[in-house]
């Protein structure tokens, strides 16, 4: 079961990553780096690190895709 | 008998002074005049002081500092970095005085840094005759190579800077070679010291600090390196390219680049590498000279041809100057004493029959803008005092006894003789009459074609250093076996690089 | 016909690591050398000798302080480096200054809408995201948190809140006056502390280890606590109104 | 051998997403044009790193290292979720200062995509 | 009389605190800056000096203590190794530290007029603020003996490098600090995924524990893995060919005194990972070290020859000084992997000499663009007669970089060369002959166009010197890039013992 959760989860972060790669809007991107911290959050906290995973969801889901996000409200959400 | 005694570096220290001096208050006409002749003078005075003692044996050292341990500045005074010294501080007064003429015309800025370069030229000069290491020897050695840069490019046309273009890259070049064999020789020898017969010599037999023996590869490595390295600033033949552009500089930097310091502190170097890095033994084992001496041949006899070929007088002389500076380099290699006298010998009798020659091109063209042979038509009627020295020293360079040049060319003969090298002998005699086919018409047209144009011999402060160097050069052949005047000083100098190969 | 050649290198790359990674020891093993050198010291040993049940806070604080005096020292250089970049290049007759070009058309994003309910649910949040936070920040050493995760989530509230109430707002809550103390809080504390462990035990962020000063070691562990969390949510609060202010 | 590999990989399957999440994001960075989208690239590289070091310091059916009541051995190591925590704040202050510059040379030059910036030079 | 100092010295010396403070003092300065700012704002330049002067003054204790007793350890908490951080003073530190010691005084002397002019006001505070962080870091990284906690500082100094490169607000500065932003970041990463290899092989960070554990490990292809992500990572920070792409733009376009701090201090940060990386796999006989020298030896020699080979073709007198860096870092890593004990000395030498020659070439560079705005050589021409004293500084860092005995240039590539024949490889010692050549060609354009050109800008002929702030600085390091060369003894005879401990620790 754990194996099992493990491994989806691992499959869901790299999907999630092709994503972030791949999508075409900034902000798109962006949102969705804000739920790759969510999955590594939970990644953690299966690994049994609370410490870490109450930081990355503070930092790489909140703190980080903010500031991402006020930099691409200034530079426009399109890439070329 | 070695002792510590600071005038090596107070002969040093009085260019130097001199140097800043004239950058510092030189836009003023009298105390240019002022630093510059007085430097000269008290020069020369330190430097002529240390002969008595060198003449009776002793050897004067002072070092300076050391860097990396082992390696450091320090100055040694033997007999034949002296007689270079005493060559070069006495032609630093007659340019000098004959430079304050010349210059009389140009602007104080211009005046200024050539006084100050000239100064920081002479200065590396003596440094290079008097260094007690390799490394001594390549630093002033480098600092001539920048501080006569300036002094090329002094006209700062778009050809004066091409030229000092082409001078750097062949005597930075140079330079890097003589670098590249710095490294080698410490690493083979572990030490840069002259003064033991041979830094190598040791080396060779019991082995560098690093590895084994030396193998005759690395040697001739060695050789070749440093011997193509000094070879660029004496204008050895296929490295001689910039000597004849660096033409375009004010004459007075000509007598510097071909009499004073800058060609003879190539063939210094080459003597440096001969007797001291490696010493008469070693190379008598190894054969190397052998290459040297054909080098040399080529350079004196291509040298002339080309010559031959020019129109135009300073170039004439340029070329000339790659025949003769190459005599040095053909005597060195005969490896015997006779030769060696004469390889001590000729750094002054081709410094002093040269510039007295420059300095007559320089009078001309001053006085008349003529600078091509044709336009010499008669000028020997108008300017006698010029034309006679001019005559002299052509005459030495021929051959011709009672001259300089006559002593040079019969003591290479003897030298080549004794070594069984006929071939070198005739040589020499070939060359004298090259010297002959390319100098004897300019006299012949100063003498005997119709007078065209006016002119007269110039001022006394030009006209004073070329007959007091004429005279020179009829000292030079004459006074042979006086004391302490230069033959007994070389001959001294030769007896005593032998005697240490006897021991 | 640049992206296959780097999706190919990758590839090589990707198999390189692989290689590598297969040798190191399996993942989970309890005897492999990170559980079985330093780590079984700080899981044996480490509340005894930190006071700390939390080990992890135990490693921050205690065992590698300085790695954490390092940490703080990264996120208050990340704020002096955002200022440095960002700061008011116009005055000062700055000749290289070019006025901003006109957000795109297309793109722009009138910075972050707010909608009222979010705005709503935020204000009604804030002060339990705070108590959370002292909660997380006080009893980082016994339990699961820390100065530095509750800072970063202080942080987060912070930066919620200036998103919904307006920067007049966050100026009241972090005094500009006060600014600059509070950028150098946390490294500062760590200075402080470190110099009374220097007094106390002989070592620069020693801590005393003798059972009648361990209230003073838990004090001082709760003082570094206090000041990385507060002073790291300064930090990061201020990294994000520094972006903001263009 | 291809085959071969993963076999032996099994155990450390975890490993092998770290790597495939650490060219993901390298890819972006090389790639990509758009130097927000390289930053977001370089943050999943930064995660991937962070994901090797607490999978490395991870314990089959061990507990958080947190003590107290109730806990048993074995336990993770703490010392990787020390240093991640560190590493965490690193990204983000590389993460915001990147965000300052990007924001800057937009100012400046009214682009971020990179081959755009090149043609300015 | 000097046996009491001599008594009063060691006493000093004997603080067992020195370490510490070394660092304490820059970074704790740094953190007070921007209150600092905020209460007296005409201070920030002389407390940053200040804290400048302190930190250079601790440093001689240290260099003390080592002379006498060889490298020591201090432990922050208290926790032996492997247990804590351990910081460690060995020679390698001691270089870095000495050339931070000897450099940031003069360079936060030469800001305070400098800065005024080329950052914009509201930002000055933080250019004091990042230089000292840098500058502690750079300590820190030096003298911490742990994997992670190099990590650290790296990235404090990383970070504040960056920073500084764009604290001038020129479009072009930006533009290279964010390409040098990502470079930097990706070569961090690296290391910190070499760090969690080796973590992970060996459960230690402490990188003597490492070095003594990583000898019976069996794993060729992690370690392999571990050794080349450390090398590829440290190289990129160092600029080393062929990774050497960001430097130039980001040292050429940053204020002069960071580019001075940047070519001088930081890229040593990359060198001294680099030698941290030697002794960490010195011992592991799985891995070919002689194979790792030799694709290092080649890399130098490549960084020395196209570094000076850009140089030469520069017009910017910044960036050409920026591509001599590249050369430069060439010289000390080639002179390392040769790993001759004359050719790690003559690296080692070169280390701390080329941080001196190069702070005092871009500070003087500085000066110029400061006076006249212009930075190409060709609108520079003429200026060394309205500036003469700076550019005779300029001419006399020149002649060091280009290594004329007896200035400090030439010690470094004089046994790096001599090291070379040692090793029996004299093609590298043709290649140190033939990079000082091509140094030679960007000298005399140098010279050329300051000296002996027409001044054709205006702003060239109406300048005047600097004012004495800048310029005491200036020549005063120009003075020490000749008497560094003059006293070279002194260090040759500090560090042979320490390069000979390095070299047994190998066999």
């Amino acid at each position: 079961m754990s194996e099992l959760f493990d491994l989806v989860l691992l499959a869901l972060l790299i999907t999630i990553a092709l994503l972030v790669v791949r999508a075409r809007d900034l902000l798109v991107a962006a949102i969705i780096f804000s739920g790759y911290g969510l999955g590594l959050c939970l990644l953690w906290l299966h690994r049994g690190a609370p410490d870490v995973a109450m930081a990355e969801a503070a930092v790489g889901a909140g703190v980080t895709t903010v500031l991402f996000l006020v930099a691409i409200g200034v530079t426009g959400r399109k890439e070329k | 008998m070695e002792i510590v005694d600071p005038r090596p570096l107070l002969a040093l220290g009085i260019s130097l002074a001199c140097a800043l001096l004239v950058f510092a208050t030189g836009r003023h006409y009298g105390r240019r005049v002022l630093w510059s002749m007085g430097a000269a003078l008290l020069k020369f005075g330190v430097v002529i002081s240390l002969l008595p003692g060198a003449m009776a044996g002793e050897v004067y050292l002072f070092r300076l500092v050391e860097f990396p341990p082992g390696v450091g500045i320090g100055f040694r005074v033997d007999l034949m970095g002296l007689f270079f010294a005493l060559v070069s501080s006495t032609l630093w007064i007659f340019t000098t005085i004959y430079a304050i003429g010349y210059m009389r015309g140009e602007a104080d800025r211009a005046q200024v840094r050539f006084f100050g370069f000239f100064a920081l030229c002479v200065a590396a000069t003596v440094g290079i005759a008097f260094a007690e290491n390799l490394l001594t020897l390549f630093i002033f050695y480098e600092l001539l190579t920048v501080c006569t840069y300036p002094l090329v490019i002094h006209k700062e046309t778009p050809a004066a800077l091409k030229a000092g273009r082409k001078y750097l890259i062949y005597t930075l070049g140079g330079g890097g070679l003589v670098l590249l064999g710095l490294v080698l020789v410490q690493h083979a020898a572990g030490t840069l010291s002259f003064g033991q017969t041979g830094l190598l010599a040791a080396g060779a037999h019991d082995g560098p600090l690093g590895g084994g023996p030396l193998g005759g590869g690395q040697l001739g490595l060695i050789f070749a390196v440093l011997v193509l390295g000094f070879g660029v600033k004496a204008a050895v033949m296929p490295l001689h390219g910039w000597l004849p552009s660096a033409m375009v500089a004010p004459t007075p930097v000509s007598a510097l680049l071909h009499a004073v310091a800058v060609v003879k502190a190539g063939a210094f170097g080459i003597l440096r590498v001969i007797y001291d890095i490696f010493g008469l033994e070693l190379l008598a084992q190894l054969n190397f000279t052998q290459a040297l001496a054909w080098l040399a041949v080529v350079s004196i006899i291509g040298g002339s041809l080309l010559a031959w070929r020019q129109v135009n007088l300073k170039r004439r002389l340029a070329y000339s100057t790659v025949s003769q500076v190459s005599y040095i380099l053909l005597a060195a290699s005969l490896l015997n004493p006779t030769a060696t006298v004469v390889a001590i010998m000729h750094l002054a009798n081709q410094g002093f029959a040269k510039i007295t020659m420059f300095f007559v091109a320089g009078a001309i063209e001053q006085g008349s803008g003529r600078t091509e042979i044709n336009q010499l038509d008669g000028i020997g009627r108008q300017m006698p005092w010029s034309l006679a020295a001019f005559t002299v020293a052509a005459l030495s360079f021929i051959g011709v006894p009672l001259l300089a040049g006559f002593l040079t060319k019969w003591l290479v003969i003897l030298g080549a003789l004794e070594g069984e090298a006929w071939w070198f002998a005739a040589v020499m005699v070939i060359s004298g009459l090259l010297n002959a086919v390319y100098w004897l018409p300019v006299v012949y047209r100063a003498y005997f074609r119709p007078v065209t144009g006016v002119v007269a011999d110039p001022g006394w402060l030009l006209r004073g250093p070329i007959i007091a160097c004429a005279a020179f050069v009829v000292l030079l052949g004459t006074t042979a076996h006086f004391h302490l005047l230069p033959f007994s000083v070389a001959s001294e100098a030769a007896r005593v690089i032998w005697a240490e190969v006897a021991n | 016909m640049k992206k296959p050649l780097v999706i190919a290198l990758l590839i090589l790359l990707a198999l390189a690591l692989l290689a590598a990674m297969a040798e190191l020891p399996a993942v989970g093993q309890a005897d492999a050398p990170v559980h079985t050198h330093v780590s079984a010291r700080y899981i044996e040993q480490g509340e005894a000798e930190t006071g700390a049940h939390n080990l992890v806070t135990a490693v921050l604080l205690n065992y590698r302080g300085m790695d954490t005096f390092g940490e703080v020292l990264v996120l208050f250089t990340a704020l002096c480096a955002g200022f440095a970049v960002l700061l008011a290049a116009a005055r000062n007759g700055n000749k290289h200054y070019r006025q901003p070009p006109a957000p795109q058309e297309s793109g722009a994003v009138p910075v972050i809408a707010v909608s009222p309910v979010v705005s709503f649910v935020v204000r009604l949040l804030a002060p339990f995201i705070a108590l959370f936070a002292a909660y997380v920040i006080l009893k980082g050493h016994l339990s699961p948190g820390g100065g530095f995760q509750g800072g970063m989530i202080l942080g987060a509230l912070f930066i919620a809140l200036t998103l919904v109430l307006g920067k007049q707002y966050s100026a009241r809550l972090l005094p500009v006056a006060w600014r600059p103390w509070l950028y150098a809080l946390a490294p500062a504390a760590f200075l402080v502390v470190g110099m009374i462990g220097l007094q106390l035990t002989g070592y620069f962020l020693g801590y005393p280890q003798e059972p009648a000063w361990h209230g003073v070691r838990e004090a001082m562990m709760v003082t570094l606590e206090i000041a990385i969390g507060v002073g790291g949510a300064v930090l990061v609060a201020s990294l994000f109104l520094a972006l903001e202010s263009d | 051998m291809l085959p071969e590999m993963l076999l032996e990989l099994r155990p450390n399957l975890d490993y092998a997403a770290v790597v495939v999440l650490f060219c993901i994001g390298l890819y972006a960075v090389i790639v990509k044009n758009n130097l927000i989208k390289k930053l977001l690239g370089l943050n999943i590289m930064e995660t991937a790193v962070f994901a090797f070091i607490v999978t490395s310091g991870m314990v089959e059916g061990g507990a958080p290292p947190v003590l107290g009541p109730g806990v048993m051995p074995p336990l993770a190591s703490p010392l990787p979720h020390a240093l991640i925590l560190t590493g965490i704040v690193v990204a983000l202050a590389t993460t915001a200062l990147a965000l300052a510059l990007i924001i800057r040379i937009y100012l400046q030059h009214g682009t971020i995509e990179a081959d755009q910036l090149r043609e300015l030079d | 009389m000097a046996a009491a100092l001599t008594v009063s010295w060691s006493a000093l010396a004997a603080w067992p605190h020195w370490l510490i403070v070394l660092i304490l003092l820059p970074l704790g300065g740094a953190v007070l800056t921007p209150a600092l700012y905020a209460l007296q704002r005409r201070l920030v330049p002389w407390w940053a000096l200040l804290v400048a002067g302190l930190t250079a003054l601790t440093v001689l204790p240290l260099l003390w203590r080592l002379a006498h007793e060889g490298p020591f350890s201090y432990l922050p908490g208290g926790w032996a190794r492997p247990y804590g951080v351990e910081l460690r003073f060995d020679e390698f530190a001691a270089l870095l530290a000495a050339a931070v010691a000897l450099l940031a005084p003069p360079v936060l002397l030469f800001s305070r007029r400098y800065a005024a002019r080329a950052v914009p006001a509201g930002r000055l505070p933080f250019y004091y603020t990042l230089l000292l962080l840098n500058l502690g870091g750079l300590l820190g990284l030096a003298i911490t003996a742990d994997l992670f906690n190099l990590f650290v500082f790296l990235e404090v100094v990383s970070l504040s490098a960056y920073a500084l490169v764009a604290v001038g607000g020129r479009p072009v500065a930006e533009l290279a600090a964010f390409k040098y932003l990502l470079m930097g970041a990706i070569s961090s990463l690296l290391i910190l995924l070499a760090v969690g290899i080796l973590f992970a092989l060996t459960g230690s960070l402490n990188m003597a524990d490492v070095a003594q554990r990583l000898p019976a490990l069996a794993t060729p292809a992690a370690l392999t893995l571990a050794a080349a992500a450390l090398l590829v990572g440290f190289m990129l920070k160092a600029a080393l060919f062929p990774l050497h792409n960001w430097l130039p733009e980001a040292h050429a376009s940053a204020p002069g005194a960071v580019s001075a701090v940047l070519s001088g201090l930081v890229v040593k940060a990359g060198i001294i990972g680099l030698v941290r990386t030697y002794q960490l796999f010195a011992g592991v006989e799985l891995l070919d070290t002689a194979n790792l020298g030799a694709i290092l030896v080649w890399l130098g020699a490549a960084s020395v020859v196209m570094g000076s080979f850009f140089a030469v073709f520069q017009h910017d007198l910044k960036l050409m000084l920026a591509y001599s860096t590249i050369t430069n870092i060439g010289y000390i890593v080639m002179g390392w992997a040769l790993a001759s004990p004359q050719a790690m000395l003559g690296a080692s030498l070169h280390l701390f000499n080329h941080a001196l020659i190069k702070t005092t070439l871009f500070l003087a560079a500085g000066a110029l663009i400061y006076r006249t705005g212009l930075r190409t050589l060709e609108e520079l021409r003429g200026i060394g007669r309205t500036m003469p004293l700076n550019c005779a500084a300029l001419a006399l860092g020149a002649l060091a970089i280009v290594g004329v005995p007896p200035t400090a240039g030439f010690v470094g590539k004089w046994f790096i060369a001599l090291g070379a024949l040692q090793a029996g490889r004299p093609f590298f010692a043709l290649v140190v002959v033939f990079g000082a050549l091509l140094a030679a060609v960007y000298y005399v354009r140098i010279i050329n166009a300051f000296y002996f050109r027409e001044p054709e800008q205006k702003a060239v002929v109406t300048a005047r010197e600097v004012p004495w702030s800048m310029l005491a600085p200036v020549l005063l390091l120009a003075l020490l890039c000749l008497g560094i060369g003059l006293l070279a003894r002194l260090p040759v005879e500090f560090l042979e013992p320490a390069v000979a401990r390095l070299l047994d620790g190998r066999s």
